[in-house]
């Protein structure tokens, strides 16, 4: 396997003293014991990765170092002294920063002001105004992405803020970076890009502890690995020790063969589709849209980060106003879409950002998984609890949900867990045709696997499948057609078993060049 | 919890039983507190005549409270059930005189209060602004608009049987205690039972979801003003009724009053949270301690520091349940 | 004589125990009533145990607590300051039928009518709102009449969605209005607050400026106005001012000059009456059901008054202050 | 407080020039129209006697709404400054009869106010408990300590020179427009141009994220709070020394008036969101209001009915340029 840095000379010479120590940590959430006993050291200058099932308990761990989480038990020493009181502002001052999964930032502030956000520059008190933009350029130089300084954060899709949330952490200047799935919003092309800047960051003598369900990148960019798994820590590895079979099975603590499940035949071309879109222009960045999806039949959207594939989507869905073009769906034309018109059609998507536009935190996951169907389980509209939660436990436990217990709070359940509910949300329905944006962020390899599964499963029930990934060999290895999106348009159609990902990203970045650079 | 651990001094180390009662009952405990209190400070306070008083005497608040509880949820604030009271009283009092029809007045308050609901919910969705604002801004509308009704004088009711139902007694109990059951029976069930109340729970926690979910935020907005408004009716009719004669000052405060019972009884003010009989618990929970002033040899000038301090004290028992995390 | 037609209280502790509903325990007149029940308890030797309830100028809080002191068993009497009038009516017949005496305001559907007009209050204590209104503007019918010209006025009442200053304000209008020479150039809600009279007169007072006679319902409102005049640079004394009240403010200000006239209240002895009327009751002595709230004042004290009738009765102080 | 409550966030926006200013400048443009309405409708109305009145009058009321803009950016309500205000008030006028001092007392009024607003935000930050709850709460305490101190009654100040605050003058300008321009100038400051200032939105924007890049998110509160209060205490001082008579009732109401002027002027009720300037015309467009009927002897029951309608008519200009998702 080849790296991309060499990795410091570890193992020789004296050990260096590590900067995060922690013995012994425990955490608990009401009656889950999401932290055991752990105990982990980081040293400075290496990449710590950290990866384990969902619901390991690897947010948690970060969270707990970063100070967001008290932990109940154990001792958290930096640079070998113990903390007392242990909060994000003193884990700051100390030098640890932390990019959350989930992403955390002020939606009403503008991208500089929130990199620079408890870092501001200023006299006595008072902004100083000038000096931001060189301190901002230096930052997008180190990250190796640029955005717009002064657009609202509000108005970024998920990808540009996950951006926000990198460089808000280089602002920092933090010797030890948690980055909790920092990538899973992000192209190849950008988490290549961030993998440079790991490198550089551990280059200079800092640390970074890196989570993440990318296992080849896992070991590709890690010094050290720790699996983690129920709440525990299994190991504590160098990289190199490490294959991706080893990993999966500390994980799982049994193997499991991940390649993508076997695609379905191909759609025969004289069925009617259902869905047909053509020209499809909104007030938020789709200008011509056409595509078509049959019955059985997966399509993939492939685009750059911003190439609005999730805008089109809205579009055909209804979440979005819709300015031109026509949506046609099972023969009949879509007018003045919106969602509960498609519901009612027999539509369903699940969204790419969970917690904005896709969960209830709030409430139970029952109520989460049964919310668009809710009448489905009703009589005269009065909901039948026992109908209700026979069909949401069947689900839950069709896409292995941790814990299985669809009572709880919907904010308990870690990431890759929540993104199982949201998904199984779209399909409690059993819907004609759905869309799937990003329907695998943030989940683990395993429940990936089961995903997709469950999408190839689908195609075989004749449900028609748009499927938009930043994980490009997504698509590659279950659409059997895709559509080459740029700028709000569909440009090519292509075969992916035809192509390679890297003939389409060099076809669509070198379209790219000669448009200009995206800003 | 292992044994090995190191302990944090003054961390809760497991998920203790009690404190998660305390923070989701807290309301409840509270009652319970004062009730007990009050049993034994005062053999006046636990008759059965006194206990029916305070319900009957709350009634219409409760039911304000009650329907408030789905607005609060919802994610907004109804800041008009006072106007929208003073309005229906006025009305049913005006047409008592007109038209000597006690059906028809009495009527009349539930269905001006529900269009003056709807109302509300239009321009918060047609307008898409903040309900606080919205209702701000309608209440001074419909305070005047009950002005105007009345000319800003007294329409006393001398219309036979008006009083009936503020007054009148059905198996011993008064008839406004009978509707406060049926009310808060029929909303309770509304919100914790039903598609509808769902579709309400989703609409406070996540309105963005709850629109891509299916669920038509805007409709369902519109409902929930809507049915604020029509308790704002029911609760004119059996108070206007109680009194018979209306005015436009009717019910004046009332629209914080039950704001400020919902929240107390521990529905979020963010919405997403909360439940009917959480709210009819706040407006108890105050009415007992006013009740215990008057029963009791206190001074009258503490019982607001008492309601503050029992209220906050309601809040921090809420909050021991929920710590740091 | 305590054994009269009594609760338990009085037969156990051999004393009355009478509750004074106030419309709020929180304002000074409402206290001063209180205080005269307490001072007429002793005036008449009886022992009585008062106990002031707080309605918090709230309409249903107070019949709540008419409700709660008839029910409770623990009084023998009760005296009422009602916030809203007509909406008490609501507690009667009361449950046990306690005498109740009303201070201020009559209860019942009607405002201006003094005989009791539910059973069970026995008395009433007080003005009809709008004589006293009228005989307030009679006096400025009377000044303007010595003035050439047109005679301004401006009419600052409580406030407008209350019948009873609606009351206040067309007496106020009828009487006005008979006379050609007067002409009313705004009518003002003042809220029985200094600040918000003193902004209101202030703002009407930049278009009419020659404002003779300014007619207010309430001292605290006069009060307002005054600082308002001398805000815009005219002389309070030039202008006719007139208050309601009788508060040791507004007697001092009718005595310097500065006010022409002042409606003067009497609530402590108010409060000693209500206490008579209430021991009459509850010792089936006779009871007046009307007694005229003008009529209990201090010997000499004019109700209406102005610097004359006040430089005849100098230790008047008034008998209240708020 | 969080970007997910309530409305539904239009995602990009795309828009265009004229109506963009319709929507953030909706409060200008009122002010601006009903100014002009006014200037025609009486030739009273624009003479710099008329104006400074209003600024004089509103004075208190802005200077409250000023610093109140803090609590609302910073997503936190204070239902409490009323009852401060009640407090400084009178213990203003207790000080000032009791010690002759008149410096003192009109300085004890500032102090308190920081004092109780201080404590506002420890209950709000310790117990964790919405803002407004606790507000309310202590809202109720608090006025029962002003009326404690009075014991009910009203205290008229007699003692030399305590009115010159209230209604002394400098360079032809009374001394209250004076301080507003001063608190207004520091505050617009404070919120739009200091790193407090930058906190205050990011708390308000998203707490979690704020606390998570390091910013004291209870500090803020617990500072934002204080200001309010201060700002109440400030207030209280010019108002008593206008009037020159504390009392426990004093400024009911205001806290409500404030806060409408807030959203009014356009800072968002969600937090994150909003300026200084906005709440301070918030202040006088319905300011303005109230000064036409005054002066253009308009009947008073109709003016709920008009404030009411224009600031619908505001809100609504700020709609037309926020279409549709
Ligand atoms: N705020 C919370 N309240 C209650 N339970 C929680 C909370 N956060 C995490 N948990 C629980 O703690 C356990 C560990 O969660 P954590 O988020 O650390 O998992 P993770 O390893 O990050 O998973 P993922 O890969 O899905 O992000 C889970 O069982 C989860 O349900
Ligand atoms: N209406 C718009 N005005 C300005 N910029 C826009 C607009 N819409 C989108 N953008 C920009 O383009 C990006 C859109 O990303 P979007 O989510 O639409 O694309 P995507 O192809 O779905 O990518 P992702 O992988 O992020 O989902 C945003 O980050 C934003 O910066
Ligand atoms: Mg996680
Ligand atoms: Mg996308």
């Amino acid at each position: 396997m080849e790296r991309i840095v060499n990795a410091p000379a570890q193992g020789s010479g004296p050990v260096p003293r590590p900067v995060v120590e922690l013995r012994g940590v425990s955490k608990w959430f009401g009656g889950t014991h999401a932290l055991d006993d752990v105990s982990l050291t980081l040293l400075p200058g290496e990449v710590h990765a950290l990866v384990g099932e969902n619901g390991a308990g690897k947010s948690t761990l970060g969270k707990i170092i970063a100070g967001v989480y008290q932990r109940d038990g154990g001792v958290l020493a930096v640079d070998g002294e113990e903390t007392g009181r242990w909060d994000p502002a003193r884990a700051g001052r100390r030098g640890i920063a932390m990019i959350a999964q989930e992403l955390a930032l002020v939606p009403e502030l503008t991208v500089e002001q929130n990199v620079f956000l408890g870092r501001e520059r200023a006299l006595a008190g008072v902004l100083r105004r000038g000096g931001t933009e060189d301190a901002f350029g230096r930052i997008c130089d180190l990250a190796g992405f640029r955005l717009p300084p002064h657009r609202r954060v509000r108005e970024l899709g998920i990808a540009d803020q996950q951006k926000v949330e990198i460089m808000r952490s280089l602002a920092r200047d933090a010797r030890v970076v948690v980055m909790d799935e920092p990538t899973s919003s992000l192209t190849a092309h950008e988490t290549e890009q961030l993998h440079r800047l790991i490198a550089t960051l551990r280059d200079q003598g800092r640390t970074v502890v890196y989570v993440s369900h990318f296992l080849d990148a896992v070991l590709r960019v890690a010094d050290r690995i720790s699996v983690m798994r129920d709440g525990g820590l299994v190991r504590t590895g160098h990289a190199r020790d490490e294959t991706k079979t080893s990993l999966i099975e500390g994980m799982l603590g049994r193997s499991l063969a991940v390649t993508f499940p076997e695609r379905t035949g191909p759609v025969d071309a004289s069925l009617e589709p259902v869905l047909d879109v053509a020209h499809l222009a909104t007030d938020h960045g789709v200008v011509d849209a056409s595509l078509s999806v049959r019955p059985g039949e997966i399509v993939g959207l492939i685009g750059l980060v911003g190439s609005r594939r999730s805008e089109i989507a809205r579009a055909i869905y209804g979440a979005d106003r819709v300015t031109g073009g026509t949506v046609t769906f099972r023969g009949t034309e879509h007018r003045r879409p919106r969602p509960w018109r498609s519901i009612e059609a027999g539509l369903a998507m699940v969204p790419e950002d969970r917690h904005g536009q896709g969960l209830v935190l709030e409430r139970p996951i029952r109520e989460n998984i049964a919310l668009t169907h809710a009448s489905r389980f009703a009589t005269a509209g009065v909901i039948s609890r026992r109908r209700e939660r026979a069909a949401v436990n069947e689900l839950a436990e069709r896409l292995a949900l941790r814990p299985a217990r669809t009572e709880l709070e919907t904010s308990g359940f870690s990431g890759g867990n929540q993104q199982k509910a949201l998904i199984g949300k779209a399909l409690l329905g059993d819907p004609a045709f759905v869309i799937l944006d990003e329907p695998t962020r943030g989940v683990d390899i395993g429940a990936k696997y089961a995903i997709h599964e469950l999408i190839v499963a689908l195609a075989r029930q004749g449900v028609g499948v748009l499927l938009i990934s930043s994980e490009h060999e997504e698509i590659m290895g279950l659409a059997h057609r895709a559509y080459l999106v740029r700028d709000g348009r569909t440009v090519a159609e292509v075969v992916p078993e035809r192509t390679t990902v890297d003939r389409i990203l060099t076809a669509l970045f070198e379209a790219d060049q000669h448009q200009g650079a995206p800003l | 919890m292992t044994a090995m651990t190191a302990e944090i001094p003054g961390r809760r180390r497991t998920f203790r039983r009690p404190l998660l009662l305390a923070k989701d009952y807290a309301v409840l405990i509270l009652l319970v507190a004062v009730t007990v209190f009050l049993s034994f400070a005062s053999p006046a306070f636990f008759t059965s005549d006194n206990l029916l008083n305070i319900l009957n005497q709350n009634a219409p608040l409760a039911i304000i409270a009650a329907a408030g509880t789905f607005v609060i949820v919802s994610g907004n604030f109804d800041l008009s059930t006072a106007s929208v009271f003073a309005v229906a009283s006025v009305s049913a009092a005006w047409l008592a005189n007109e038209t000597g029809s006690v059906a028809l007045a009495l009527c009349a308050a539930p269905v001006l209060g529900l269009v003056l609901g709807a109302v509300n919910g239009l321009v918060v969705t047609a307008l898409r602004i903040h309900s606080f604002l919205a209702t701000l801004a309608s209440s001074l509308v419909y305070s005047a608009i009950a002005v105007l009704i009345t000319g800003g004088a007294l329409i006393t009711v001398t219309t036979e049987g008006f009083t009936e139902l503020g007054r009148g007694e059905f198996l011993g109990v008064f008839l406004p205690v009978w509707v406060l059951a049926g009310v808060v029976a029929l909303l309770w069930f509304l919100l914790s039972g039903t598609v509808f109340g769902r579709h309400v729970f989703a609409t406070g926690g996540n309105a963005e979801a709850a629109e891509l979910s299916g669920v038509r935020v805007d409709r369902v907005k519109i409902l929930v003003f809507s049915l604020s408004g029509l308790a704002a009716g029911v609760a004119a009719a059996i108070a206007v009724s109680r009194i018979a004669s209306g005015q436009p000052q009717a019910g004046a405060g009332m629209e914080l009053q039950a704001i400020a019972a919902i929240i107390l009884g521990g529905t979020s003010i963010h919405g997403g949270v909360g439940a009917v009989w959480r709210s009819v618990a706040g407006v108890f929970l105050i009415a007992l301690i006013g009740n215990g002033f008057d029963i009791l040899d206190f001074n009258p000038q503490l019982k607001d520091l008492v309601t503050g301090v029992i209220i906050l004290a309601a809040v921090a028992l809420a909050a021991v349940g929920r710590t740091r995390r | 004589n305590a054994s009269g037609s009594g609760g338990d209280g009085s037969v156990e502790g051999g004393a009355y125990k009478v509750a004074v509903l106030a419309a709020s325990a929180q304002n000074g007149y409402n206290q001063a009533v209180y205080d005269g029940v307490v001072e007429g308890a002793k005036d008449l030797g009886l022992e009585v145990d008062a106990k002031i309830l707080d309605g918090g100028f709230d309409a249903t809080t107070q019949l709540s607590q008419l409700q709660t002191a008839a029910t409770s068993g623990e009084y023998d009497g009760v005296i009422v300051v009602p916030h809203d009038g007509p909406s008490l009516t609501a507690g009667f017949p009361m449950a046990d039928d306690l005498p109740v005496v009303t201070v201020l305001n009559p209860i019942g559907p009607d405002i201006d009518a003094m005989e009791p007009q539910v059973e069970g209050v026995v008395s009433t204590v007080a003005v009809p709102p709008t004589a006293a209104a009228e005989r307030q503007a009679e006096d400025v019918v009377e000044h303007c009449a010595d003035q050439e010209g047109p005679c301004k006025v401006m009419l600052l009442v409580g406030n407008l969605s209350s019948p009873l200053d609606v009351a206040r304000r067309d007496a106020y209008q009828s009487v006005l209005e008979r006379e050609d020479g007067i002409e009313i150039v705004s009518t003002l809600e003042g809220n029985y607050d200094r600040d918000q009279s003193l902004s209101t007169v202030a703002n009407a007072v930049q278009s009419h400026r020659d404002v003779d006679v300014i007619l207010s319902n309430a001292d605290q409102m006069t009060l307002g106005a005054e600082v308002a005049l001398t805000n815009a640079g005219i002389d309070p004394s030039s202008v006719y001012l007139t208050g309601g009240g009788g508060t040791t403010e507004a007697l001092q200000a009718v005595r310097e000059g500065r006010w022409a006239a002042d409606y003067v209240n009497f609530p402590v002895s108010m409060g000693a009456a209500a206490m008579e009327q209430l021991a009459n009751a509850l010792g089936d002595k006779p009871v007046e059901p009307h007694v005229d709230a003008d009529t209990v004042g201090p010997e000499g004290v004019e109700p209406y008054a102005d610097a004359d009738t006040l430089a005849g009765v100098e230790d008047f102080t008034g008998e209240w202050n708020g």
